[in-house]
């Protein structure tokens, strides 16, 4: 069981797809960084107060979204893969709802629900509560548009975990909550991880939902996306140059994330 | 500070707003003025549902219009500025466009926005006014079968000039100026000649605050339009 | 304590099941899929029965009637599942501590090394299960179970896996801890030797019910049907009618011809089955004379087989009635060689009557 | 092992969990169903030619998107799980950038690689090949925003399966392709179908990188997301109308997806 | 003919294991820990070897030094693996078809049926594996090892969770099969009866290495070394030194005094360990005339413990050294009972000169 043998033949034809989708997302990704870096000024970006703002508006609503993400779609994906529930299915589909919609309709179903009209929003509006248009209102629309991702991966996760092995825990004395924790959880780790980066990747790269619904104020709630697409207003290079910050700090977040995770899966 | 007022203002103005604010920030030590940028619709949309806008500048009257027939502005919107439809190429020019009848020839990629933004109404208003004056039938399905995309703003139309991905598109002077050299301007017949106007008006949340009103007067004001000028606007006229 | 009489169906297994368990180890011995696994889980909770009523020292955790249902991680029981199930995430060290969340850190650590060493299995401790051989899982499986030191005890075939001498020790320290702390223990095995070796008392579980249970040696003296005689490896198994009964022997007459057997008492059919293991019958030399009187028989050897260090042979009786039964013997290797069994066909058999065994159905 | 007990306190925090979390989606988006019914006209806009037109193009484009995701990312995400290989972090973590950028960014990206000059789009260029601008771009624009998600799943689930299971395969005279089609993929079937829902979703919902790189053109182009984008310039109302036919399509197809996606791992 | 060679380190372990099996029935019988698992991972192809060479049939699977390393899937082979691994997914029967992908429909479902029988699960067919048993979940695993009717076959521990009945027809099964198909079969247990009653052939490995391997009764009766005497469950060794040897007798001087050995030559050392199995050790009743000139000893019993239907007794000496072991003698019920153990603890034992093997180390 320790080290099976592969054909050289079906490497290759794995390699030869991995290497068309790399290709497929590489070269434009890379274009984008060339062209940025030869007509735009990306060391000026890296320090301008437009990108360096937005990158810590951006880091921190999207680490809060991911946070709630995590918190709250963690029982809901195990609610969803362990108990049945009557209407389960809808309630599934309903989650994924806001993937389909554009981001500015997500925005506008965002605004009209917490708008100062809207079901929740008057309530709130009337005890002095204001939802849209804060940082809050970033948190919300981000976790909005990326919350499904989270809890479909967590669902498929909780769905693969072995059984028997929480039944064993609960007679070895083990709460149901100590089972989820100790068992449960660390068994699904790779699909929780894995659902966390995606939400977290998507919440950082939310641009629809964020402008319609929490608008587009530097410094409050302007985040990374908002300022590129902004920037594109004027300059599609000084635009690619801010891009071009986003995609390192995406892709070191990335990788930090998944060597953290790695070595909280070792550890754990 | 003990005054802030809210501007939402199109994507357009954005350099020229962020001087203005700046400036009129220096003249009234105790004001702050916020910047929120987003489309035209957006802003509508924004403000139809509460949103805190104490000043609205929109780059496109229907939409200002729409705001103010639904009771939210203070006051009916003035015209403060205006821009200028152009046809625009890439530095290069790769399909050696030199005249707007050019648009017609065949393989030349045009584009353009969509019919119910100002920047596609205005270039299909262009596009027909020449044709009528020119007697050119056809003109016009000619120019818009070579259309491969129709954007629902300005920037997507100039960010896709400045990509060299296609050959020719109607845009504003604005975009032309801000590009920094990788847009061209053909110059319109005077026939199809259209301007664009801006309108701005302080709405209902803003009515009560003398710096709202104070704002919309100094972007009227001399220094206002003049900043405004330097990034390629016109005078209201 | 331990008293389950429950009732359930699982897919189209019917489970119907009446134990009792004091402190002490219980075998229960059945064939493979006769519902053992089942049985256990019931106990444990893992398995929410129909009907029924569970006890446990005293404490009912389950009971349909008044809809008691008490979950498994509140029934204070260690259960060594089948399949040892080890969390696959965690290192063999972890996986003992797990039970022992409540338990001070130092102390725990102790715990589990000396519940490891128990087993041999501490110098695995720090390796995950992926990387032990199967009889070091089951050690640790069971070295998880009884760190908890929980009162009621349920093991599901917990040396299957190991070889004799790891399990000599882990009988001797299960029985030791069963003492030490008054546990109440449930172990199945299909294993026969395995259930005459280690338990105090046997349950015989078949299809789903429990054909017999008692004190170990009861059950394999007298088994109380057929069927469980035959489960407890009973070779023998002859119909017969019950002739007559003086004092302590019945007589019955057999396709062998008349047996004579110890009974307490005349069963109460006369239609019986006599059970005799193969063990106990004894082979003699037909030429001399026999210091028994009852149940003699002339034979001949039809099959033989050796295993280990015993030879069974396969008799027919010479005087047995058409279509009447073979028996089976079993002979040590030391009177085979004495006797120099090869060297002849026929031979004469005694079968003590205090090792017919009478089972009236 | 059959049917394990759960406290009724437990039950409650997951549902409560879930129930903020279904509140949070539902609540906004029918309130804009709501809307739009109210001041819409749903009816109209199920029958109008710019609706529906959109929506087969959507349906179509979207589909070929997930498949080719599907063929194309199941062995780069079955390779990533199972093979290392230097810099499979980077390879993994370049795979989920698209997720971080913004659509329209992303859209950029492709325009600069697939455009007249672009590294892939010059040689096509010169050999009379279009990309941009038609309705094979929408596909791919579609496929570089969503093909991450089916990835990062499918990742997930072929790391959970038991690899004893596909040594006893081989012990068992198997292939590779054999163990792989026969034993790999269906255990892994619920984070691949998760993978692929969330995949389709998210094509079918894409707006900015399409218009950026297929532009809008009616009846070549123009997705449903960019019809409603459009129609959002003039009247939100009518904008949310096409919306509802977009959401009312996409609950549909998820349900039979998901429907039909279980009864396959049934039969299988 | 499977003959395996190899090398290698896994973890700590370090296995060093020469096997060489004919067209019969080898088991490969070690305790837990011992190797064995892994010994059958390398032969299957799931574990590479760092060094050596594996050949199955005269086809060189692999070889190091060749390059030579032929994947699981093309080496022939059955393997039944320890844990079973039911694919949970598919149905029993489609389990036991999995490896049939080469063999017609109708064909396949008949010899699925005809396996599924021959290993009492037909009745099972359409459950999914977590519907059913331990012992039936291995039943099956087993037919699906040999469905395919592979020419080498591994099976590891394939009886550990069946009964003794179920256990019979398998072992009877697999031997026809094994002689009609003219199959090379490796089968690993831990389990000492179980290696006496189903190998042709034995080998014994112990911590990585094969201790002794060959003829079943060869190895049982004459252990090569004193580990393998102790692995293969002689109870009483005892170190010797040769103090002469005539004919084929040989004389030892022991803590015990001088014991008579029967060995074909003077061993190579003069320091010796003398094994001697508990049931070949003969009891007599020290008050009746001898009729054994050699190995007789006084004995006093000085524990015993009943075991199924024999008892054991430790004896010590009388006239030992001090620090000389005690031994331990099996005594099967009925001698017991005729000689009336109880009743006394001096005792004689006499050792017949054959049942003593000699180790020379
Ligand atoms: N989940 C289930 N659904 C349907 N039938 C089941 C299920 N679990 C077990 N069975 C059946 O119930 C019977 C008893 O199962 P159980 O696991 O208790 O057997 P067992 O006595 O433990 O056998 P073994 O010694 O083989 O482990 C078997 O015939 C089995 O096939
Ligand atoms: N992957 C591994 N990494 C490290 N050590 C291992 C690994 N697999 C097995 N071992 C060790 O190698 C030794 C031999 O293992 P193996 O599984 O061959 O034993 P076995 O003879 O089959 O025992 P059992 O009868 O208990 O199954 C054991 O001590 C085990 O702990
Ligand atoms: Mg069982
Ligand atoms: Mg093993």
């Amino acid at each position: 069981m320790r080290r099976a043998q592969s054909l050289t033949w079906n490497r290759l034809a794995l390699a030869a797809s991995a290497a068309i989708l790399v290709a497929f997302i590489g070269i434009p990704v890379g274009a984008l960084i060339a062209r940025g870096f030869i007509e735009g000024d990306v060391l000026a970006a890296f320090r301008s107060p437009v990108a360096t703002t937005a990158l810590w508006l951006s880091l921190a609503t999207s680490a809060i979204a991911v946070a709630v993400a995590v918190v709250l779609g963690t029982p809901a994906a195990y609610l969803l893969a362990r108990h049945a529930f009557p209407g389960r299915s809808i309630v599934d589909t309903l989650i994924d709802l806001p993937v389909v919609l554009p981001p500015v309709v997500g925005g506008l179903a965002l605004l009209v629900a917490f708008g100062r009209h809207g079901v929740i929003g008057g309530p709130l509006d009337a005890a002095g509560v204001d939802v849209a248009f804060t940082t809050g209102a970033v948190v919300l629309a981000q976790l909005f548009v990326a919350v499904p991702f989270y809890i479909r991966a967590a669902r498929a996760g909780f769905e693969g975990v072995d059984r028997r092995l929480e039944a064993v825990s609960a007679t070895l004395g083990a709460s149901g909550w100590r089972t989820f924790r100790r068992v449960t959880v660390p068994l699904a780790l790779p699909s929780l991880i894995g659902g966390a980066v995606m939400c977290w990747a998507r919440a950082l790269g939310e641009f629809g939902a964020t402008i319609m619904f929490a608008g587009n104020v530097f410094g409050r709630t302007q985040t990374m996306p908002l300022a590129i697409l902004e920037a594109i207003e004027t300059d599609v290079d000084a635009a690619l140059a801010i891009a071009i910050v986003l995609i390192v700090l995406a892709f070191a977040g990335l990788l930090v994330f998944k060597a953290l995770a790695r070595l909280g899966g070792r550890v754990l | 500070h003990d005054d802030e007022i809210t501007v939402y203002a199109a994507v357009s103005l954005r350099d020229a707003f962020t001087e203005i604010a700046r400036e009129f920030e220096e003249t009234r030590s105790n004001t702050r003025v916020v910047l929120n940028f987003a489309g035209s619709q957006v802003l509508r949309a924004q403000i139809e549902r509460g949103a805190p806008a104490d000043v609205v500048a929109t780059a496109d009257d229907v939409q200002a219009r729409q705001l103010e027939a639904a009771g939210l502005l203070a006051a009916s919107p003035r015209t403060f500025v205006e821009n200028a439809l152009v046809l625009a190429v890439p530095a290069d020019n790769p399909a050696g466009i030199a005249h707007l009848t050019d648009l017609a020839a065949p393989d030349v990629r045009v584009v353009m926005g969509i019919a119910d933004v100002p920047v596609g109404r205005y270039a299909r208003a262009a596009l027909e006014r020449y044709a009528a004056v020119n007697g050119r039938d056809g003109f016009v399905g000619a120019v818009l079968d070579n259309v491969v995309s129709f954007e629902t703003n300005a920037r997507l139309v100039a960010a896709k000039l400045e990509l060299g991905v296609v050959d020719a598109g109607f845009v504003y002077r604005t975009d032309v100026l801000a590009s920094d050299g990788a847009l061209v301007e053909i110059a319109l017949p005077p026939q199809a000649a259209i301007a664009a106007p801006y309108p701005i008006a302080v709405t209902k949340r803003g009515a009560g605050r003398e710096a709202a009103s104070a704002f919309v007067d100094f972007v009227h004001s001399p220094v206002g339009q003049r900043m405004l000028a330097s990034h390629g606007f016109r005078p209201a006229g | 304590m331990i008293r389950a009489d429950i009732r359930t169906t699982v897919g189209s297994f019917d489970l119907a099941v009446d134990l009792a368990v004091d402190r002490e180890i219980t075998v229960l011995y059945g064939h493979s899929g006769a519902g053992k696994t089942l049985t256990l889980e019931a106990i444990a909770g893992l398995l929410t029965p129909r009907q029924g009523r569970i006890t446990l020292h005293d404490r009912v955790v389950f009971d349909s009637s008044a809809g008691v249902n008490v979950p498994p991680q509140r029934r204070d029981l260690g259960y060594l599942v089948q399949s040892y199930a080890l969390f696959p995430h965690l290192t063999v060290a972890q996986n003992i501590a797990y039970g022992l969340g409540h338990v001070r850190r130092s102390e725990r650590r102790e715990r589990v090394e000396s519940f490891a060493r128990m087993f041999g299995v501490d110098d695995l401790l720090r390796r995950r299960p992926a990387r032990i051989s199967g009889g070091q899982a089951q050690r640790v499986a069971l070295a998880r179970a009884l760190v908890r030191e929980p009162r009621v005890l349920l093991l599901d075939e917990p040396f299957a896996a190991v070889d004799s001498s790891n399990r000599r020790t882990m009988r001797r320290k299960l029985r030791q801890l069963a003492q030490r702390l008054d546990l109440s223990v449930v172990m199945v095995t299909h294993d026969l030797t395995e259930a005459y070796n280690v338990g105090d008392r046997l349950a015989v579980i078949d299809r789903g019910r429990v054909l017999q249970a008692g004190p170990r040696d009861e059950v394999f003296r007298r088994p109380a049907t057929a069927r469980a005689a035959e489960l407890l490896g009973v070779q023998n198994i002859l119909p017969g009618r019950v002739v007559g009964s003086d004092g302590d022997r019945v007589r019955v007459a057999t396709g062998l011809g008349m047996v004579a057997a110890r009974a307490e008492s005349r069963p109460a059919t006369d239609h019986v089955r006599l059970a005799v293991r193969a063990e106990q019958i004894i082979l003699e030399r037909p030429d001399r004379p026999s210091t028994h009187r009852e149940n003699r028989f002339q034979v001949t050897i039809i099959d033989e087989a050796a295993f280990g260090f015993s030879h069974t042979l396969v008799v027919r009786v010479d005087d047995a009635a058409s279509g009447a039964p073979t028996l089976e013997i079993d002979v040590p290797a030391h009177p085979y060689q004495v006797l120099n069994v090869p060297a002849r066909r026929d031979w004469r058999i005694h079968i003590p009557p205090e090792a017919v065994h009478v089972i009236g159905e």
